[in-house]
């Protein structure tokens, strides 16, 4: 099975091409009936794939055929299927048919129906084919594939100037990331003469990464910093976190596909799949860490004041990424890969709730919300889960996960991060209950909303209860009683049987994390609940603290002004330069030119008798010459 | 060099004072017809420096030609133009004086270089002419010889014949 | 010099400074006249200084041949045609101008 | 005779016939012109399949000769014909050249005024493009290159936006100078190729005076390495490479470039910024690489500072930019600038990444130039801040100009990443310092394309614009046929790779 493990991308691009060829008009029916179908059976063959591959430490050779020969070397292009990779496989796919099915209900009437279709399909083959890259080269290709169609998809309201800019922002945000990454995959393709995984991994851990300027040991940890550089892109991570809230100006469902549960974790899969690197680098293994902690409190951070819905939960999404990160980066490899396999679901539920409940009212604005539980049943229960879930409240599926990462997080010694993680923790249960309780709970605070709210069709709430469902159960797969089942076939990619580090379950930390997560479901539950403190009041108590994290830190506006507002200057004095200083200077020497010409104007009067002079003149000029050279007439 | 003061060289320097005389004269009178008249005298003493050196055709072709026609046309082209015109008294205009020097340097690089140069010396008895008359020898020359370029005179004498009546002739104003 | 040949008794160098002053003479004129007629009369004596010359070369060249007689003929008929054509431009331009002065031929100044 | 020889001359044997037929409709003078360019089209891709890739050496050759010039050098006359042929570097650029020549041909306005001389330029640039990737005789050479520039410059001159004829006198003064270059630096080439140079010890006793290109690359080898002083070896590569830089539109020699794309007619600017500014590139791959490989070596470092100020440079400009035009314009610079990195790597990948720089590079401008002169038939104006929101009324050039502009941003899957990482991992590999700095061009080309594109299709859109009509039938074939070559050579680059590659090995095992 797991030779055909390519027609996973495969049916997804098969639906890309049929779309396109049916034209922007096609029927909806049709355009969505392919692309679920296809998607479907993208997600059958990629669970194939996933139990055919079992628990084996073998079976993961790559299947590549040369694509482009570069003086000795070539270039590949092929697929490789390893435990990581069939894990993500899964997950992509069984998020994108949700979605997708999702998106059936959420997007109809839309006048551009089929192109949602088409980019959507086109992302689904591009983060498939990045999933099972055999080498660098190629994750490369579909990296920046993976990009293009999260652009498209933010700006596919191109009408709205906000999503323009949105769209604009992501792809310039993650390409400064993406950028290192290419410096990255460049330099370990010149140090070690391949792209491929297994030549590169064996080169850094062997020592053997040589360039005539640089060590092998310093070029490992540059490489893996660079690499590390397009995940904080794709990831969001801090400092490079600011393109994922904006990139809520796209539809819901392409948040809770691409924003949230497949691609922005593709920076998670790419420090994962070059983990070796990474290990081989202990500097790169604390630069993650630190990043990913520094992100996870950030984003918890800044969703506790925001108003927008989709922003809120886009914030949990960096927090939680920042999660991923940082379990990679303390050496919890398995950890780091089960919080990003349940987070993909209780996280595209969420998303998906909210696209449920801003389909229904029309804003996004948590302030124009209200009570909306009683006319949306299936949609706040399935919230509700999601929001258990993200809260780390047992027994659901993220407090497993998140439980596993701060327990290594603890263990392996790393006690600030350890702070910023449960803090987090305790915002992210505060903040995702805020959401809650003032959407569905209270009294509508718009009422010519509220009146038109109503529950969607099957098509969409049938996503929703299978999300649910999985956010409730995902928490097993790695758990005792399937004796860490996940953890050990992730392992089984590694011929030692063990990548990174595992801990034992803490069960005091567990409790403790447990009652840290209901404390914020409290807070959150008496202020926006049963109104015992008043949120207006302390936020106005704390102030400048509130001000900072509604303002996100001021981050956009210091990127704005340092990065952006330098750029420009850059390029006006570049403009300035051609126009008034080179261009002159070309101008000036035609002037010259012209002048000289306009000088000479007047030798020319007209009379053959004085040009007859002086080409006698000439002449005995050069005779003058001649006699001198040959000598003898005088 | 030793002169020889024999016939031949006598006439040779009474006509070319004669021609250099006339050349003069022509430059320094200020009447237009005058000039016109003494360059007839340069182109006869032209003539008779060709029969001392043995080209009697060319000689008398100098004669008719110029003399003959080109001077006559010119006192007509006098006539027709403005027939008082006056040369304007020379004057040392910065022009003038460069034209001046100008010439006499040519003249001197030539003399020097004339001077300078050993000229091959020929006896007195070449015959040219192949024993014929001098004008049959040419007529032979030119029509063997010489018939092609003989032709493409004639027709820039054609050219120039029809060039001159179209230039001369009377035009009306609109056109 | 060998006395059983009897040289040609004009020498050369005479003869050619002959054509040379007749030919500055006619540049000298035809450089600072300002009838236009006289003009072209010095060119004409510089075309008789250059067959001067080429008479003389066909009689005391290094090879005396007809060819400088049959050359200065067709500078001859040149120098007629040229005449012809130029009096008759001489006489177009007197029409218009109402003048046969160079210096007021500049239509070509700037 | 050789099918290069044919395909050469087929658009110089049109533009005669529309030059000597009487006056006819100027229908009739556009099938002619497009009649030249399609069947030399035909006949490049028939060279496809004649071709044998596995030979780096010059194939399809085909010489006429034309007159020799006796006894030049120690009694060895020099022979000079009309030479032409194709090896690995010139037949995919040949194929290029045909292509948007035929294209640009269509994409002339059939309303045209004095049409007849523009069908009969843009041959005549046609044959002197092909003429310059073909030539096998450095007079051919040079020939071609007049023929280019002085049938550019009425392309310029006669047709465009008001100020086209000052920026025509701008584009003939500026390559005037650089056709000059050339001049000085190949026939110096061949003399000092010759011995003329010699120092005195050495033994130039068997060397030719030749104009034949790959005779003359053989002779300089042995020359540079017996009898050829280095100052002399210097000097020229100098006067070449100014040559380049001029011809090549690299800063500070670029403003000729801008100035022209700005004023002239979309067809023109499809031929100038697809064709005409690669020629000097080809020049320095050709004739710097392939003749001075040691000077290459030896002002590298100049060379690479060069080009990374040109991907800067280029991509600063194209951000201020106000107007399409001038920022495709600057973007090619930003392009070139990245070829010349990759020569001054001086190894496979940074000349492969080169050639396929210029492949990419012309294509993408073309089909930039052409979406865009399609746009402004319809908006009337191609300043980016009054666009907006185009996407609405014409989805499809909206659709075909956005994938332009990715391939000019380099996404992967188009032509412009396959040639920006090769030339880049040649780059790392010699000059990884300076390499660093130029990546950044990554990034700036991103930030000025996308902002260009946001003003252009998204967002709301303008009264006046809602109701343009899409792609006309005629207009999809130049957009098709481009954005498929992109496509294609970004999906399947070994089409084009395998030649480059061999060229690319050629020269560098020439350059020891």
């Amino acid at each position: 099975m797991v030779e055909y493990a390519w027609l996973a991308p495969l049916l997804p691009l098969v639906g890309y091409v049929f779309l396109l060829a049916l034209g922007r008009r096609a029927p909806e029916g049709l355009v969505a009936g392919i692309s679920v179908i296809l998607t479907f059976l993208s997600f059958l063959v990629s669970l194939a794939v996933f139990t055919a591959l079992g628990s084996h430490p073998d079976a993961t050779g790559a299947y590549t055929f040369r694509w482009l020969t570069l003086g000795t070397h070539s270039i590949d292009v092929g697929f490789q299927v390893t435990h990581l990779n069939a894990l993500m496989l899964l997950v992509v796919s069984a998020v994108s048919t949700l979605v997708f099915l999702f998106s059936v209900g959420y997007m109809h009437k839309d006048e551009r129906f089929s192109v949602f279709y088409q980019y959507l399909n086109l992302f689904v083959f591009s983060m498939m084919a990045l999933v099972i890259s055999p080498n660098l080269f190629q994750l490369y290709i579909f990296w920046e594939m993976v990009g293009l169609c999260s652009y498209l998809l933010i700006g596919f309201w191109y009408f709205k100037p906000e999503a323009a800019l949105a769209a604009k922002k992501s792809f310039i945000v993650t390409r400064l990331g993406d950028v290192g990454l290419f410096i990255g995959i460049i330099l370990l393709f010149l140090s070690s003469g391949s792209f491929d995984y297994s030549t590169v991994f064996q080169a850094a851990t062997s020592g053997h990464l040589g360039l005539p300027w640089i060590s092998s040991a310093h070029l490992t940890t540059l490489a893996a910093i660079l690499v590390f550089t397009g995940a904080v892109g794709k990831s969001a991570q801090f400092p490079l976190h600011i393109w994922l809230p904006d990139a809520m100006e796209g539809p819901t469902p392409v948040s809770a596909l691409i924003h949230a549960a497949t691609m922005v974790a593709a920076g998670v899969y790419l420090v994962a799949r070059t983990y070796p690197l990474f290990e081989a680098s202990g500097v790169a293994l604390t630069v993650v860490a630190w990043i990913g902690g520094i992100t996870a409190l950030l984003g918890a951070l800044i969703a506790l004041t925001q108003r927008d819905i989709k922003r809120v939960i886009a914030y949990s999404t960096i927090s939680q990424l920042g999660y991923m990160m940082m379990g990679l980066g303390v050496g919890a490899y398995a950890y780091g890969m089960f919080h990003l396999f349940t987070h993909a679901f209780f996280k595209a539920l969420l998303f998906l709730a909210a696209g449920s409940v801003i389909h229904a009212v029309d804003t996004q604005d948590l302030f124009e919300m209200g009570g909306l539980g009683k006319k949306m049943r299936i949609t706040q229960w399935t919230f509700l889960f999601g929001a258990l879930a993200l809260a780390g409240v047992f027994p659901w599926a993220g407090f497993w996960s998140k439980d596993s990462i701060i327990n290594a997080t603890l263990q392996s010694g790393h006690i600030v991060l350890f702070w910023f993680a449960e803090i987090a923790a305790f915002c992210t249960a505060f903040y995702i209950f805020r959401v809650y309780f003032l959407t569905f709970h209270g009294k509508p605070k718009d009422e010519a909303k509220y009146a038109h709210a109503h529950e969607g069709s099957w098509v969409m709430t049938v996503p929703l209860i299978i999300l649910a469902i999985m956010a409730f159960i995902a928490g097993f797969f790695n758990t005792g009683l399937n004796n860490y089942g996940l953890e050990k076939y992730l392992m089984a990619d590694s011929p030692t049987g063990l990548i990174g580090h595992v801990y034992p379950d803490n069960v005091a930390l567990m409790i403790a994390s447990v009652a840290l997560a209901l404390l914020g479901i409290l807070v959150a539950a008496l202020m926006y609940w049963k109104p015992v403190i008043s949120a207006e009041k302390l936020a106005q108590s704390l102030g400048g603290i509130y001000r900072l994290s509604f303002r996100k830190f001021y981050l956009d506006e210091i990127y704005y002004r340092l990065i952006v507002w330098t750029g420009k200057l850059i390029a006006s004095i570049v403009d300035f330069f051609d126009r008034y200083i080179l261009d002159a200077i070309v101008w000036l020497l035609g002037r010259a030119g012209y002048m000289g010409g306009v000088g000479l104007k007047y030798t020319q009067t007209g009379q053959v008798q004085t040009y007859s002079v002086i080409a006698l003149f000439g002449l005995m000029i050069l005779v003058a010459i001649a006699m001198f050279h040959v000598g003898g007439v005088f | 060099m030793n002169f020889v003061w024999n016939g031949p060289m006598i006439a040779f320097y009474i006509i070319a004072l004669g021609v250099l005389g006339a050349a003069v004269l022509m430059l320094s009178v200020r009447k237009v017809v005058y000039m016109a008249l003494s360059i007839g005298g340069v182109f006869i003493g032209a003539a008779a420096i060709y029969i001392l050196l043995g080209a009697e055709f060319v000689a008398v072709a100098q004669i008719l030609i110029y003399v003959g026609a080109i001077t006559i046309l010119m006192l007509f082209a006098i006539m027709l133009t403005n027939h008082k015109a006056e040369e304007p008294p020379f004057q040392w205009t910065g022009r003038n004086i460069f034209a001046a020097v100008g010439s006499v340097l040519m003249a001197v690089v030539l003399l020097a270089v004339i001077r300078s140069t050993a000229w091959p010396v020929q006896p007195a008895d070449v015959h040219l002419n192949a024993g014929n008359s001098n004008p049959v020898a040419i007529g032979l020359v030119m029509f063997k010889q010489y018939a092609f370029p003989f032709e493409l005179v004639s027709l820039v004498l054609i050219v120039g014949l029809v060039g001159a009546v179209i230039l001369a002739q009377e035009r009306k104003e609109d056109e | 010099m060998a006395l059983n040949s009897p040289v040609f008794p004009i020498p050369t160098g005479s003869l050619l400074a002959l054509g040379a002053l007749l030919f500055c003479i006619g540049l000298f004129g035809a450089l600072t006249r300002r009838n236009l007629i006289i003009v072209l009369v010095s060119i004409e004596l510089m075309l008789n200084a250059a067959n001067i010359n080429l008479v003389t070369f066909s009689r005391l060249g290094v090879n005396p041949s007809l060819a400088g007689q049959v050359f200065s003929l067709f500078t001859i008929t040149v120098a007629a045609a040229e005449i012809a054509v130029g009096l008759a431009l001489l006489l177009a331009i007197f029409r218009l101008r109402k003048s046969s002065e160079v210096h007021d031929l500049n239509v070509h100044k700037w | 005779m050789g099918l290069a020889f044919w395909f050469t001359i087929l658009p110089l044997i049109a533009a005669l016939l529309i030059l000597v037929l009487p006056k006819l409709s100027s229908g009739v003078y556009r099938t002619l012109a497009l009649a030249g360019g399609i069947l030399s089209l035909i006949l490049v891709l028939v060279g496809w399949f004649a071709f044998d890739g596995a030979a780096s050496s010059v194939q399809l050759a085909g010489r006429i000769p034309w007159f020799t010039l006796p006894g030049l050098w120690h009694g060895h006359n020099l022979a000079v014909g009309l030479s032409f042929g194709v090896d690995g570097l010139s037949l995919p650029l040949a194929t290029m050249t045909a292509v948007i020549g035929v294209l640009s041909l269509l994409a002339v306005p059939r309303d045209r005024q004095r049409a007849r001389e523009n069908y009969f330029w843009l041959s005549l640039a046609l044959t002197g493009l092909l003429g310059v990737f073909t030539s096998q005789d450095l007079f051919t050479f040079l020939v071609a290159l007049e023929l280019v520039l002085f049938a550019v410059f009425f392309l310029v001159y006669l047709y465009g936006d008001p100020g086209h004829k000052e920026a025509a006198v701008k584009f003939l003064i500026y390559r005037g100078f650089s056709t000059v270059a050339f001049m000085v630096a190949l026939v110096g080439l061949a003399w000092a190729a010759a011995g003329g140079y010699a120092t005195a010890s050495a033994n130039a006793g068997n060397a030719v005076f030749t104009f034949n290109i790959p005779a003359l690359t053989a002779t300089l080898h042995q020359a540079i390495s017996q009898w050829l002083s280095p100052a002399a070896a210097s000097a020229l590569f100098l006067v070449l490479l100014l040559g380049v830089f001029i011809e090549e539109a690299f800063v500070p020699f670029h403003t000729w470039l801008p100035t022209t794309h700005e004023h002239a007619d979309p067809s023109t600017n499809m031929l100038i910024g697809g064709v005409v500014t690669k020629t000097g590139a080809y020049v320095l791959l050709r004739f710097g690489v392939g003749m001075l490989p040691g000077e290459v070596r030896h002002w590298g470092v100049l060379l690479a500072v060069f080009g990374v100020i040109n991907i800067l440079y280029g991509a600063f400009a194209a951000w201020s930019s106000k107007d399409w035009r001038r920022l495709i314009a600057y973007s090619g610079i930003s392009h070139m600038g990245l070829v010349l990195l990759g020569v001054a790597a001086l190894n496979t990948a940074g000349l492969q990444g080169a050639m396929f720089m210029l492949i990419s590079s012309g294509l993408l401008t073309a089909l930039l130039f052409f979406l865009t002169g399609a746009m402004k038939d319809r908006t009337t104006t191609l300043t980016i801040r009054s666009l907006g929101g185009l996407s609405k009324s014409m989805p499809v050039l909206s659709g075909f100009l956005l994938v332009a502009a990715l391939g000019s941003l380099g996404l992967p899957l188009t032509s412009g990443f396959i040639s920006e990482i090769q030339a880049f991992i040649g780059g790392f590999a010699t000059y990884p310092a300076i390499s660093f700095v130029g990546a950044l061009g990554v990034v700036l080309s991103a930030v000025y394309l996308l902002y260009a594109m946001e003003r252009t299709t998204f967002g709301p859109t303008a009264e006046g614009f809602l109701k343009l009509a899409d792609a006309r039938p005629f207009e999809y074939v130049p957009a098709v046929v481009l954005t498929g070559l992109v496509l294609l050579v970004g999906i399947y680059p070994d089409v084009i790779g395998h030649l480059f590659g061999l060229s690319a090995q050629a020269l560098l095992r020439i350059g020891g």
